[in-house]
C-alpha cells in the first residue's frame, strides 16, 4: 500500500511518520511537498505533526491554503484515506475535511507525555485492528489540541459513532484530570461522517516500536492495510 | 584603499570608547594595528570582537589546559561545535552555550533564542540536531519575579525546540539565593550525522563568493556580545532593544536548507551569524581560512530603512547564516534556499589580500589588518586569590549544626529534601518539552541520563548536563571534578561511556581575583577529571560577569556529557524495575555532610568542605558498572546527588509515577557515620543497583575493586518505604513521599504565580498560540 | 491608490471557555485589581494595504478575515478603524 | 460604581521581529492579496471592571497594562476604548 506524507513548510514529524510506515510497516512511503499538484497515485495521505508555517496567527490556518491541499481534499472527495496526526488534526479541521476546532490548551502550557485513550469504536478503516475499549499508550506534544465544537456537533459524533479515540486515566475512565489539553468530551480522535478521514491530536507514528516507549500506534496503519488487503 | 569616516557617524571619544567597553590599552592597540583613528564603524567591530563573549581575553590561557584529545574526536575546541566519531561511519556534534544576560532581561525571548543559536552551532558543522538539553539556575521560587523568570525561560526553551521539532530530553535545574537577580540558562544541542558530511567554518578559496542566508537583518540586539561581558545593573533595563525575537519557524526551514546546501557540495564553509553577528561570523571565518574577505553591507537583506553598516555589522537578528560557496555555484545555493521559501544575497567575496573590509557601495568603512582583528586581541592573566570569607565558610564546623527537633523523625527530613525544588521532580518542566519527536527517545527526562537510539545500528547515546555550584563555590577544584565526575557516572548508570564533554563556565566577574581564583581552580578539577575518565574536552563557552548587585553567582561549570552504549539492550533505568530484586550499593558512605542540599533546605546553611572526589574510584566504579550491564545482571542503576542515599533510594522507588515500587533498607552494619551523614550526605562515587544476581555484582566489583554491599529488598508498592540505619529507622508511606517529590513545584508554580504565569503563558509572538 | 491602516480585532466567541481571559483575571486579582469582573483575550491585527479608497480597503479585509484571519468556527472579527497610514 | 468595558490593544514594539505578523502578511499575499504592504499582530483585550468614573476604570487599566498585561520589554499598549459595560 502507497502512503504519502506531506512536507509542509514546519512540518516536523513527516520524518516519523515516514520511517514508521517504511522502515517498521515495510509499505511504500511517498514523500509530498506541500507546493505539489499531484499526489503521486498515493493510497493514503498522511497530514503530519508539526508546527506548518509556526502555527503562526491559528495552527493549521495556513497551511490549508498550501497547493497540495487541493488535492488532499478532492482525494477525500473521492473516498480516499487520510490521516491527520496533530498539526494534521489542525489543518483538516481548518480545512474543512473535519468538524471542529483545535484551541489552545486549557492549562495554557504546551503538554508532552505518553498519555492513555480509549478505542471508542473499531468499526473504522482507521481502528479495525484494535479491540473494541482497547486502552492505547501514546505519546502526545501539543500547545494546541482542545477540541471544540458546538453541541450539535459533538452529538452527532457521538451518535455516528464518529469519536473513535478518548482519553481516559490508568483505570479506562474519562475523567477530566486525564484530559491533556481540555477537549470537550475527553475527544482525542475523531473521523468525518463518511469515515474516511481520521484526525487525532496523539502520535500514532511515534509510537510504533517499543524501544521508544510503545508500539500501540502500529495496529492503526494495520488498519488500512487490513481494509485494502494487501 | 583609504578608509573615511561616513558623514554622521559620531566623532571618536574617549567616552565613545568607554561605551564600546574597550579599555584606553585596548583603544591603544587598535590604533596601533590601524596605524590611525579608527572609524566609528570600526570601533564598533572592535568593540564586538574583542567582548569578553567573543575573544575569551580572560579565559583562554586557562582553556588551554584542558585535555582535548581522544582518538574518536574528530572536531575539538575552536569551531561551531565539537565532533566524536561513535562508529558506523556516524559521527556526533555537541555543543552548549549560554544565555544568561538575555534572559534575564526577557525570559521567554532570551531563552528561545539561545535555543536557537546553540541549535544552529550544531547543524552547521553537517549534524542534524536529535537531542536538546538545557541547565538553568534560579533564585527561589518564594519571590515572584523569579517565578516569573523561570515560567517565561522553560516556556522560551520549549516553544522554540518543540517548533523545530528537536526533542528536548535533559537538563536540571537548581534553585539558590545566589542566582536571584542572576539567572543561568544554559542550552546543549546534539546532533548526528555521516562523518563525510561534516563541515568547517573555515573560509577558503580566492574568489569564492560570500553569502547571507536566512532571516532578514533589523536593529535587533545591536552588541547583544557587549552586552553578555557587562555586570548586570539596573541599567541593563534600559537596553531593552538589545533583547532579539526568535523565529523557530524560519529556523526550521533554516536547518533544513543548510543540511541540504552542505549536503549538496555547493559550499565550502557554513556558520551561524550569532552573538557580534556579521562582524563575528565573518572574521573568524576569515581568520580560521587564513584568507582576506571584502564584504558590501549594501548589499545585505535588511528588514528595516536607513540602517547603518555599523548597524548592519553589530545587528543579531537571528534565524541567519553566512556561506563560502564555490565560485559560479551561486544560483545553485539559491535555488536550494528558494526551495525552502528563505533569501540567499552575494554580500562578498574570498580575496587574497589579507585583510578585512567592508564596504557600502563604492565606500571602504572599515578595514582590517587580516586576521589580527581576531590575533591581536589581548590576553588577561587576572590575578587570582582565594576570597577568606568562603575559605571560612568552607572550614566551618558544620556536625556542630544541631539537628531541628522535626528532624527526630528521618521521614520528616526526607519529605522537606524531596520537596526541595532542587531535587523534586522537574515534570512540570520537561511536561513543557516535546520529548518524542524524531522518534528516538528510549529514556527520556526523569532518570539519570537520557538515552537514544542511533538509528541504522545497535547503539544509544546518552547524554546529561550536570554541576553542583554550591561545591564549587565553597571549593572549586573538587567541585569542578565533581561536575564531571557526576555527569560522567550518571551517563553510565544508564548503561553508555562517557565519551566526550562540552562544557559551559558561568562566573562572575574574572577581573575580582576572587572570582578568578574560583575559575582557575573549577577548571584545574574538570581539567584532572577529563583527563582521569578520559572524557576530553570537545568545546564549550565561558560566561563571565554573571554578577548582580547581590554579587556573583556560584560558580557554575556545567559539564555537558555525551556517551555512548554498545548495545540498546543495554539500556538501563534509574528506577526499580520488579519487587524481590536486591538493592545493592556500590562505593561506600562516608561521614562528610558539608555543602550538602541537606544542609542548605533544612538548616539554611552553605557552609563545610564538598565531599571527596577520588578520580580514581569514579573510574573504577563506571568500568563496574558497565561490565555488569553488560553481564546483563543490572535491573536498574541510579547515583547519589543532590539529597545523599536516602533520596536515591526514594527516588529508584517513586520517580517513575506510572510504575512505583516501595523497598526495605537496612544500612545498620555502618555504625560510625552519623545518622543525617549516612542518609543525607553526598559522599561521591555511589550508586544504587537493583538486581536479581547480587553474588554476580559483588565478584564483579570485587574484581574491580569497588566497595560493594547489599542494602535491601525492593517491595511492591503498598509496602511502607523503610530504611533502618544504626540507631534508628526511617519509615513513611511511599505515597508520601511521592508526593513531597512529584508536587513540590506544580504547587508553588500553580498556588501564588498565576500573575506571572498568564504572562509568561502568553509571551509575545507566541508559538504554537 | 492610497495605503491604509486597517485594524480588525479578533475575538472568542461569547459562550467559548477563553482560558487565556480567565489566566489573566485570576492573575489581576491576585494582584489586587478586585474590581476586574471579566476579562477576554482576542487578536489585535493591523493591516497596511493599498486600495483606491477606504471602503474598499475596508471590504478587502473582511475579506481576509473571513478567508483566512478568523476561524468561523470559534471566532468572530469586526474591523476595529481604517484610517489612511 | 459602574462597570466599564475597557479595550486594551497590546502590540509587537516597533523594530522587533514580528515573525506572526510576517507569517500572515506571507500568507495573504499568496491568499492573492497583493496589496497588503505590512501586517502586525499583537493582542486584544476585553476588560471589564468597577470604576467609580470612566477615567479612573482607564487608569486602573493603564496600571494594569504597565504590571502584567503588556511585556514592557517587547510590547507597547495603548487604550483603546472606554465605555459604560
Ligand atoms: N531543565 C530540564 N530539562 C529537561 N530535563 C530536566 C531538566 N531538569 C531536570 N531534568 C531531568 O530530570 C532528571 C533529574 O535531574 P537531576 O536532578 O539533575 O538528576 P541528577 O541528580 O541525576 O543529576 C534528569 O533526567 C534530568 O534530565
Ligand atoms: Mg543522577
Amino acid at each position: 500500500m502507497k502512503f504519502g506524507v506531506i512536507t509542509f513548510p514546519g512540518s516536523n514529524s513527516d520524518e516519523d511518520a515516514f520511517l514508521a510506515i517504511t522502515d517498521v510497516l515495510g509499505q511504500e512511503g511517498v514523500k509530498l511537498w506541500h507546493k505539489d499538484h499531484d499526489l503521486r497515485g498515493v493510497d493514503v495521505v498522511i497530514l503530519p505533526g508539526g508546527f506548518s508555517y509556526g502555527d503562526y496567527l491559528r495552527a493549521g490556518a495556513i497551511a490549508r491554503f498550501s497547493p497540495i491541499m487541493r488535492e488532499v481534499v478532492a482525494h477525500a472527495d473521492r473516498g480516499g484515506p487520510v490521516v491527520g496526526i496533530c498539526n494534521g488534526f489542525q489543518i483538516a479541521c481548518e480545512a474543512g475535511l473535519l468538524p471542529g476546532a483545535l484551541l489552545r490548551n486549557a492549562s495554557l502550557q504546551f503538554v508532552s507525555e505518553l498519555c492513555r485513550v480509549r478505542v471508542e469504536t473499531t468499526e473504522t478503516r482507521f481502528s479495525n485492528q484494535y479491540a473494541p475499549g482497547q486502552i492505547l499508550r501514546l505519546p502526545i506534544a501539543h500547545g494546541d489540541g482542545r477540541y471544540t465544537a458546538d453541541d450539535a456537533t459533538l452529538d452527532r459524533l457521538e451518535q455516528n459513532g464518529q469519536v473513535v479515540f478518548r482519553y481516559v486515566n490508568a483505570k479506562g475512565e474519562t475523567d477530566p484530570s486525564a484530559d491533556p489539553n481540555g477537549s470537550m468530551r475527553g475527544i482525542a480522535g475523531i473521523v468525518n461522517e463518511r469515515g474516511n478521514v481520521l484526525g487525532l491530536m496523539p502520535h500514532p507514528e511515534r509510537a510504533a516500536e517499543a524501544i521508544v516507549g510503545s508500539a500501540d500506534g502500529v495496529a492503526l496503519f494495520e488498519s488500512l492495510l487490513a481494509q485494502v488487503g494487501v | 584603499m583609504t578608509v573615511l569616516p561616513r558623514p554622521g557617524d559620531p566623532v571618536i571619544t574617549p567616552a565613545l570608547v568607554a561605551e564600546h567597553g574597550l579599555t584606553p590599552d585596548e583603544y591603544q592597540r587598535l590604533v596601533d594595528m590601524l596605524g590611525r583613528t579608527p572609524t566609528f564603524t570600526e570601533l564598533g567591530v572592535v568593540s564586538a570582537l574583542w567582548s569578553e563573549h567573543c575573544s575569551y581575553k580572560h579565559s583562554r590561557p586557562l582553556l588551554r589546559t584542558l585535555p582535548t584529545k581522544a582518538p574518536y574526536v574528530l572536531q575539538g575546541p575552536g569551531e561551531n561545535a565539537g565532533v566524536i566519531a561513535v562508529g558506523d561511519g556516524l559521527a556526533v556534534a555537541f555543543k552548549i552555550e549560554s544565555h544568561n544576560h538575555p534572559s534575564a532581561v526577557e525570559p521567554y525571548q532570551g531563552a528561545a533564542t539561545g535555543v536557537g543559536g546553540i541549535l544552529r552551532d550544531v547543524f552547521t558543522m553537517g549534524a542534524r540536531p536529535i537531542a536538546m538539553l538545557n541547565s538553568l539556575r534560579f533564585g527561589s521560587l518564594d519571590h515572584p519575579r523569579v517565578r516569573y523568570l523561570f515560567a517565561g525561560v522553560v516556556k522560551g526553551i520549549g516553544d522554540y525546540g518543540n517548533s523545530v521539532g528537536v526533542p528536548t530530553i535533559g537538563g536540571e535545574v537548581v534553585f539558590d539565593p545566589a542566582y536571584e537577580t542572576n539567572p543561568l540558562v544554559n542550552a546543549m544541542c546534539v546532533g548526528v550525522m555521516h562523518e563525510r558530511d561534516l563541515i568547517r567554518a573555515k573560509a577558503e578559496g580566492v574568489g569564492n563568493p560570500i553569502i547571507a542566508v536566512g532571516a532578514r537583518t533589523g536593529r535587533d540586539g545591536i552588541h547583544g556580545a557587549s552586552f553578555a561581558s557587562e555586570d548586570l545593573s539596573h541599567e541593563s533595563d534600559a537596553k531593552r532593544p538589545r533583547v532579539q525575537v526568535g523565529d523557530p519557524f524560519t529556523e526550521k526551514l533554516l536547518l533544513e536548507a543548510s543540511l541540504e546546501l552542505i549536503k549538496s557540495g555547493h559550499i565550502v564553509a557554513i556558520q551561524d551569524m550569532g552573538a557580534a553577528g556579521l562582524t563575528s561570523s565573518s572574521a573568524e571565518m576569515a581568520a580560521r581560512g587564513d584568507v582576506g574577505v571584502t564584504i558590501d553591507v549594501t548589499k545585505m537583506p535588511v528588514r528595516e530603512e536607513g540602517m547603518t553598516p555599523y548597524e548592519i555589522l553589530l545587528s543579531e537578528s537571528q534565524e541567519r547564516m553566512l556561506v563560502v560557496a564555490k565560485r559560479g555555484h551561486e544560483a545553485q545555493v539559491k535555488e536550494i534556499l528558494a526551495k525552502w521559501d528563505l533569501s540567499a544575497e552575494v554580500i562578498g567575496e574570498v580575496i587574497a589580500e589579507p585583510v578585512y573590509r567592508v564596504t557600502e557601495g563604492d565606500r571602504v568603512v572599515a578595514e582590517f589588518p587580516g586576521s589580527r582583528l581576531v590575533t591581536d586581541c589581548p590576553v588577561y592573566h587576572p590575578d587570582a586569590r582565594e576570597s577568606d570569607t568562603i575559605a571560612a565558610l568552607r572550614a566551618r564546623d558544620v556536625d556542630a549544626i544541631r539537628e531541628r527537633p522535626e528532624e527526630r523523625d528521618a521521614a520528616w527530613t526526607l519529605r522537606e529534601l524531596l520537596s526541595s525544588p532542587t531535587i523534586a521532580s522537574k515534570a512540570w518542566v520537561y511536561r513543557q518539552y516535546d520529548t518524542s519527536v524524531r522518534t528516538n527517545t528510549m529514556l527520556g527526562p526523569g532518570g539519570d541520563a537520557a538515552v537514544l537510539r542511533l538509528r541504522g545500528t545497535r547503539k544509544a547515546l546518552a547524554v546529561k548536563t550536570d554541576c553542583n555550584g554550591r561545591y564549587v563555590y565553597l571549593e572549586p577544584r573538587v567541585g569542578g571534578r565533581i561536575a564531571v565526575a557526576e555527569a560522567a557516572r550518571n551517563v553510565a548508570c544508564t548503561g553508555a561511556r562517557p565519551m566526550a564533554i562540552t562544557n559551559c563556565l558561568n562566573f562572575g566577574n574574572p577581573k575580582r581575583p576572587e572570582v578568578f581564583f574560583q575559575f582557575r581552580e573549577a577548571v584545574g578539577g574538570m581539567a584532572e577529571a577529563c583527563e582521569t575518565l578520559g572524557t576530553p574536552v570537545t568545546g564549550g563557552n565561558v560566561s563571565l560577569y554573571n554578577e548582580s548587585p547581590n554579587g556573583a553567582v556560584f560558580p557554575t561549570p556545567v559539564i555537558g556529557m555525551v556517551g555512548l552504549a554498545d548495545d540498546v539492550d543495554h539500556v538501563t533505568r534509574a528506577t526499580f524495575q520488579q519487587a524481590g530484586d536486591t538493592i545493592v550499593l556500590l562505593g561506600e558512605p562516608t561521614s562528610e555532610l558539608g555543602a550538602s542540599e541537606y544542609l542548605a533546605r533544612v538548616h539554611n546553611v552553605t557552609a563545610g568542605a564538598p565531599p571527596r572526589c577520588d578520580l580514581q574510584v569514579e573510574r573504577r566504579l563506571i568500568d563496574l558498572l558497565l561490565e555488569a550491564i553488560q553481564a546483563g545482571v543490572v535491573s536498574s542503576a541510579h547515583d547519589c546527588s543532590d539529597g545523599g542515599l536516602a533520596v536515591a533510594l526514594a527516588e529508584c522507588a517513586m520517580a517513575d509515577r506510572e510504575q512505583r515500587f516501595s523497598a526495605t533498607v537496612d544500612l545498620s552494619s555502618w555504625s560510625g557515620i552519623s545518622k543525617r551523614a549516612m542518609l543525607f550526605g553526598e559522599a561521591q562515587g555511589r550508586v544504587v543497583v537493583s538486581t536479581d544476581s547480587p553474588a554476580r555484582v559483588e565478584r564483579i566489583a570485587a574484581a574491580r575493586g569497588v566497595p560493594v554491599r547489599r542494602i535491601g529488598i525492593v517491595e511492591a508498592a503498598d509496602r511502607p518505604f523503610r530504611i533502618e540505619y544504626a540507631g534508628g529507622q526511617l519509615v513513611a508511606p511511599l505515597e508520601q513521599l511521592a508526593s513531597a517529590y512529584h508536587n513540590a513545584i506544580p504547587s508553588i508554580m500553580t498556588r501564588v504565580a498565576v500573575a506571572d504565569d498568564a504572562l509568561a503563558a502568553d509571551a509575545p509572538s507566541t508559538v504554537g498560540s | 491608490m492610497s495605503r491604509y491602516r486597517v485594524a480588525v480585532h479578533i475575538v472568542p466567541r461569547r459562550g467559548l471557555l477563553d482560558p487565556q481571559g480567565k489566566a489573566v483575571a485570576d492573575a489581576l486579582h491576585s494582584l489586587g485589581f478586585n474590581g476586574v469582573r471579566d476579562v477576554r483575550v482576542g487578536r489585535h491585527l493591523v493591516i497596511d494595504a493599498d486600495a483606491p479608497e477606504p471602503q474598499s480597503a475596508e471590504r478587502v479585509v473582511r475579506d481576509m478575515c473571513a478567508k483566512l484571519l478568523a476561524n468561523p468556527v470559534t471566532e468572530d472579527f469586526e474591523i476595529a478603524n481604517v484610517e489612511q497610514a
